[in-house]
């Protein structure tokens, strides 16, 4: 008679992906263009006293985004919603108060893909073609891809009849939009005023913003080979918690790690919302020229994905089995670079 | 497993009286001790323990395969059974019954050739071989 | 290789050294004394909200949160531990974007 | 005793009981000589089991074999020039049978009532053929959402009539169907409804059915 | 046949509708618990009196032994939650099923869950005794011996076996016994079809989805499995309680 197993006992697994280099060719930017969503980001600056304004200014003016309740998908399929937002500039959307595990779930990514997944029982009634989500090996969840922005998806197109009237069956949700306008003269806020008159409650949302600092920092300084310790102090200082300042303390035995300057002021700043990875690309570019004029040790940024989105790293499957955590951390300084992307595992759970 | 139980205080024949569910309930409460509720719940499923020989103080414990572990990392901490101090020796851990007796059998073989060389007269070792074998392995546990 | 629960504590208000107490003895009522030798930091302990921040290794970290939701019983009075936030990744525990209010 | 081939060929029927007779005085034992004169009436069959061969007489066949049928494609509908609107009497022959089909119950019981079982074999066991099936959920995606009268059943599929004068063929087993009658929505289980129509009305359905798919 | 959703929890005993049961849904809720079954549970001792007192008064009186499902008023502020009636009945002879399936009452159950005693009563619901849930009582060891033979019968009938983690919390030796039923439940059948309930008394004993799956980890589930424990599988059994005679059903518009 097989037992079951008593002894040690196997923690869901994630992915890591570590990538180091040269700050020339540094390919950051296509580790941002993955990530779609983005909800949390945070910078660490050690060593500075005064915040240049452009830093804070990048993702908190003209980066609002708008929580459209109770819209009909039918709405976004409409054909000149298409030509007039999800053509032109950067469109993206995503489904909310909906968990991934167990309701249905909507997202909109920038190159014009509508994806749902969908519970067994709603696809079946839905009847749009879909593959079987990867994780549930029991064809539990599906995921819906319909590309709005092919050219045979126009009215009069068998097609398009079709799913405009099968996705009337599905049930409203509550949607976040954020598009940028492809040249500067359109107002962003074009997209509410669309669905203004539509007649949809438009509510618009800003960026909140927090900057925090603390005073006389042990810094650990940016070497090549402990790259977990380093993360794992970049947590320790933004959730502010004791970094194992005096001796043996019986709540915690933390250290920070071995090779660290004292530093006097060390600046936290994080937003939280809804940002597309345009705008985490120019936060980049600003901290990359700020690193370049001011002489800093090094900068940290973390930016955090949504975790009930269906689609995480570019159109692969997202899942959340006990943590749908999706994020990456770029450390920059004046030589060289590094890449932590943090992903949920591949595996199908048996 | 096959397990030999050491006194501290040596009585004049070596042996030792201990009553099956007493060494039952102790090592359970050993296990509930240091492996908890989950560990004493663990077990519970197949787990039997029998005090066989007085003489030759050997006692068998039967668990299953995964939950064994348990017992093997407890049995050094067991130090005392129906009040008397022992302390717990595991000379066999083996997967069927009859890998058991056979190692008890030349177990006790072993014996009688130390007690046999230490003694000189002849109807002495007659007496201690016959009472050594007075173990049969016909005897199933409960 | 590190596990961290963001934890808070229900009903009674309780210190940092009492709260890791608490979570060792719970420990070693449903997985013994060995288990109880589990090594855990209470990295961060906010005693308004009584809410903590635990690093555990791998692999405890299943039999450290079995313990956490079978503990039942403080002091005598009824009590709960609920878990917001895991992750293996410290940096996401800083928000969770199921709830929060746009 | 040998019998001679003269025996058989001289007796006539008065002789064949004299010889008979001789023949049974000498086997019978003893003790039942009296009786033989008893046994002259009886008749004895000596040939164990001839019958009667008739001619075989071939039934007259009443309709064209299965070969034939094919040969003439009778069995299979022609797809184009269907109108869906000439069907709408048969639509309405259908709801009429299926209103004195169902007034049997004064009362339309609910899951609750005792008569639910038998109220819901009458249903199993009426016709199709004529009823509005639309189909609200499937396996197989693209046939979800279609709608249109029921023009033939076999064991695995519906053939329907679409509003647009097309005909569709519907396959039962992964989908679920439903239809409405005046103001009661009824829905059928495809896949536990894989029976011939003809036999539907005869087989029990006993079977614990799970109302998924 | 409505769709049923997100996370299951199939034993809410019917002690807490008594005490503020609206914070305990809206927490269930806010959990993720989209459905829960309200269990009302039928002891066979109790059902001794009401039968020997019948015989005593010669008077067939009507009451009827199946209590009235709870309708849940729809609790404020979570009308999304999906509330279903669940009747446990705890049995050692057969003949108290036959009166307990006449009743009227017992029809209008969603889930009906089996408790059984004795050997003999866990031999006649592996037969032929139609329950969705087979469930255990934790404060006593199971005094019927089960095989590998007859958990695979169970498993064809599409029966799920329940593991309730709230008595787990309040008391260790009932801790125990669950955790060895679990076990057990391991080595016979690879725990097929299990669910995981929660059977609180009180709001402080609901635990989240999420502990409960680690949970499902602990009682020799595999990752999989522990996942379909409160998922998947309260889907089955909704599906199987809900099973139909003949194939065509039917709703009032």
């Amino acid at each position: 008679m097989l037992s079951p197993e008593i002894w040690n006992f196997k923690a869901p697994d994630s992915l890591v992906k570590v990538e180091k280099g040269n700050i020339v060719n540094n390919n950051c930017f296509n580790t941002i263009q993955k990530l779609h969503h983005n909800h949390l980001v945070s910078v660490v600056l050690p060593d500075t006293l005064r915040v240049p304004q452009n830093i804070c200014e990048t993702l908190k003016n003209d980066c609002e985004y708008y929580k459209i309740s109770n819209v009909g998908l039918d709405e976004l399929v409409n054909i000149n919603f298409i030509n007039a937002f999800v053509r032109k500039g950067i469109f993206i959307s995503l489904s909310i108060n909906e968990r991934i595990d167990c309701d249905d779930c909507m997202c909109i990514t920038p190159n014009g893909f509508l994806l749902l997944s969908l519970t067994k029982e709603t696809y079946e009634s839905l009847g749009l073609e879909g593959t079987p989500s990867h994780y549930y090996n029991t064809k539990q969840r599906y995921v819906v891809s319909i590309n709005l922005l092919s050219n045979h998806f126009k009215p009069g197109k068998k097609n398009y009849d079709r799913t405009k009237d099968r996705l009337l069956t599905l049930k409203k949700m509550t949607l976040l939009i954020n598009w940028e306008p492809p040249h500067l003269d359109i107002c962003p806020s074009s997209v509410a005023k669309y669905f203004d008159d539509l007649k949809f409650d438009v509510q618009v949302c800003l960026p909140d913003f927090q900057m925090r600092t603390n005073y006389t920092i042990k810094v650990p300084n940016f070497t090549m080979d402990n790259i977990h310790e380093f993360v794992e102090w970049l947590g320790m200082f933004s959730l502010e918690s004791d970094l194992g300042g005096g001796g043996e303390s019986y709540l915690s035995t933390y250290e920070t790690p071995q090779p660290y300057q004292e530093y006097g002021q060390v600046k936290f700043l994080q937003w939280r919302g809804f940002f597309s990875s345009q705008q985490i690309n120019k936060l980049l570019e600003v901290l990359i020229s700020h690193l370049k004029d001011e002489e800093k040790p090094w900068i940290s940024l973390y930016v955090q994905g949504f975790s009930d989105v269906v689609v995480g790293w570019d159109l692969q499957e997202h899942h959340y089995y006990t943590n749908g955590d999706n994020g990456y951390v770029i450390v920059l300084n004046s030589e060289d670079y590094m890449v932590y992307q943090h992903m949920c595992s591949k595996k199908s759970y048996k | 497993m096959v397990i030999e139980i050491n006194p501290q205080q040596q009585r004049k024949d070596n042996s030792l009286t201990i009553p099956s569910p007493t060494f039952y309930q102790a090592l359970l409460k050993k296990i509930q001790e240091l492996h908890g509720d989950f560990g004493a719940a663990a077990i519970r499923e197949g787990f039997a323990a029998k005090y066989f020989n007085e003489r030759t103080r050997i006692a068998i414990v039967r668990a299953r395969h995964g939950p064994h572990k348990l017992i093997t990392s407890v049995l050094p901490f067991v130090k005392e059974v129906d009040k008397k101090k022992v302390s717990l020796v595991t000379l066999y851990t083996g997967a069927t019954m009859r890998q058991c007796f056979k190692f008890i059998l030349n177990h006790q073989q072993k014996k009688i050739n130390e007690i046999c060389s230490t003694l000189q007269s002849e109807e002495e070792k007659v007496a201690i071989k016959e009472a050594l074998l007075k173990f049969n392995s016909t005897q199933t546990l409960s | 290789m590190y596990y961290y629960l963001d934890i808070s504590f229900v009903n009674q208000d309780i210190t940092a050294a009492l709260f890791k107490n608490h979570i060792i003895t719970s420990i070693k009522h449903v997985f013994g004394e060995i288990a109880a030798a589990i090594p855990f930091d209470v990295v961060k302990y906010d005693p308004s909200e009584i809410r903590a921040i635990v690093r555990v290794t791998q692999d405890h970290y299943v039999k450290f949160r079995g313990s956490l939701t079978l503990a039942g019983y403080y002091q005598g009075k009824p009590c709960a531990y609920i878990v917001h936030k895991v992750s293996p990744l410290l940096l996401s525990l800083l928000g969770d974007s199921r709830t929060y209010v746009h | 005793m040998t019998l001679t081939s003269s025996d058989f060929s001289a007796t006539s029927k008065d002789s064949g009981k004299v010889y008979l007779f001789n023949l049974l005085k000498e086997n019978l034992p003893r003790r039942t000589q009296s009786e033989l004169n008893t046994l002259t009436d009886s008749t004895f069959v000596f040939t164990t089991n001839a019958r009667k061969k008739g001619k075989v007489v071939r039934t007259k066949k009443q309709f064209l074999t299965r070969k034939e049928r094919k040969k003439l494609n009778i069995l299979k509908l022609p797809k184009q020039d269907w109108k869906y609107d000439e069907l709408c009497e048969m639509r309405e022959l259908w709801k009429q049978y299926m209103r004195n089909n169902l007034n049997l119950y004064p009362k339309i019981p609910t899951w609750e009532d005792p008569n639910w079982t038998n109220f819901n074999i009458t249903l199993a066991k009426s016709e199709f053929i004529g009823a509005e099936l639309t189909v609200i959920r499937s396996k197989n995606v693209n046939q979800v959402g279609m709608r249109g009268t029921v023009v033939l059943e076999t064991k695995a599929t519906f053939q329907i009539v679409t509003p647009k004068n097309e005909l569709k063929i519907l396959v039962k087993k992964p989908s679920v169907f439903t239809f409405t009658l005046d103001d009661m929505k009824f829905t059928i289980f495809g896949k536990y409804a894989i029976i011939r129509p003809s036999e539907r009305s005869i087989k029990k359905i006993k079977t614990l059915l799970l109302p998924d798919l | 046949m409505e769709s049923v959703k997100g996370y299951f929890d199939y034993n809410v005993t019917d002690k807490c509708i008594s005490n503020n049961f609206e914070n305990i849904a809206k927490q269930l809720y806010d959990f993720g618990y989209h459905t829960i079954a309200i269990n009302q549970t039928i002891d066979e001792s109790l059902l001794e009196e009401s039968i020997s007192e019948g015989k005593k008064k010669k008077k067939i009186e009507r009451q009827d032994i199946v209590p009235s499902p709870i309708d849940a008023k729809i609790i404020k502020g979570c009308d999304k939650l999906k509330i279903l009636n669940r009747l446990t009945i705890s049995f050692t002879t057969q003949d108290i099923i036959n009166r307990i399936i006449k009743s009227p009452n017992y029809r209008k159950y969603h889930i009906i869950a089996a408790q059984p005693e004795s050997q003999q009563a866990f031999q006649f619901t592996c037969t032929n005794f139609e329950a969705d849930i087979f469930t255990f009582n934790p404060s006593t060891k199971p005094n019927y011996k089960m095989q590998r033979k007859l958990y695979y019968l169970l498993v064809e009938r599409g029966v799920h076996f329940e593991i309730m983690y709230g008595p787990a919390i309040e008391d260790s030796t009932k801790r125990k016994n669950i955790i060895a039923t679990a076990h057990m439940y391991h080595s016979f059948g690879k725990s097929r079809n299990i669910i995981i309930s929660s059977g609180i008394t009180n709001s402080f004993l609901i635990r989240n989805p999420y502990d409960v799956i680690n949970l499902g980890l602990l009682f020799g589930l595999s990752d999989g499995q522990a996942k379909d424990a409160i998922q998947n599988n309260g889907r089955n059994v909704y599906m199987h309680g809900s099973t139909v005679l003949e194939f065509v059903c039917w709703k009032l518009y």
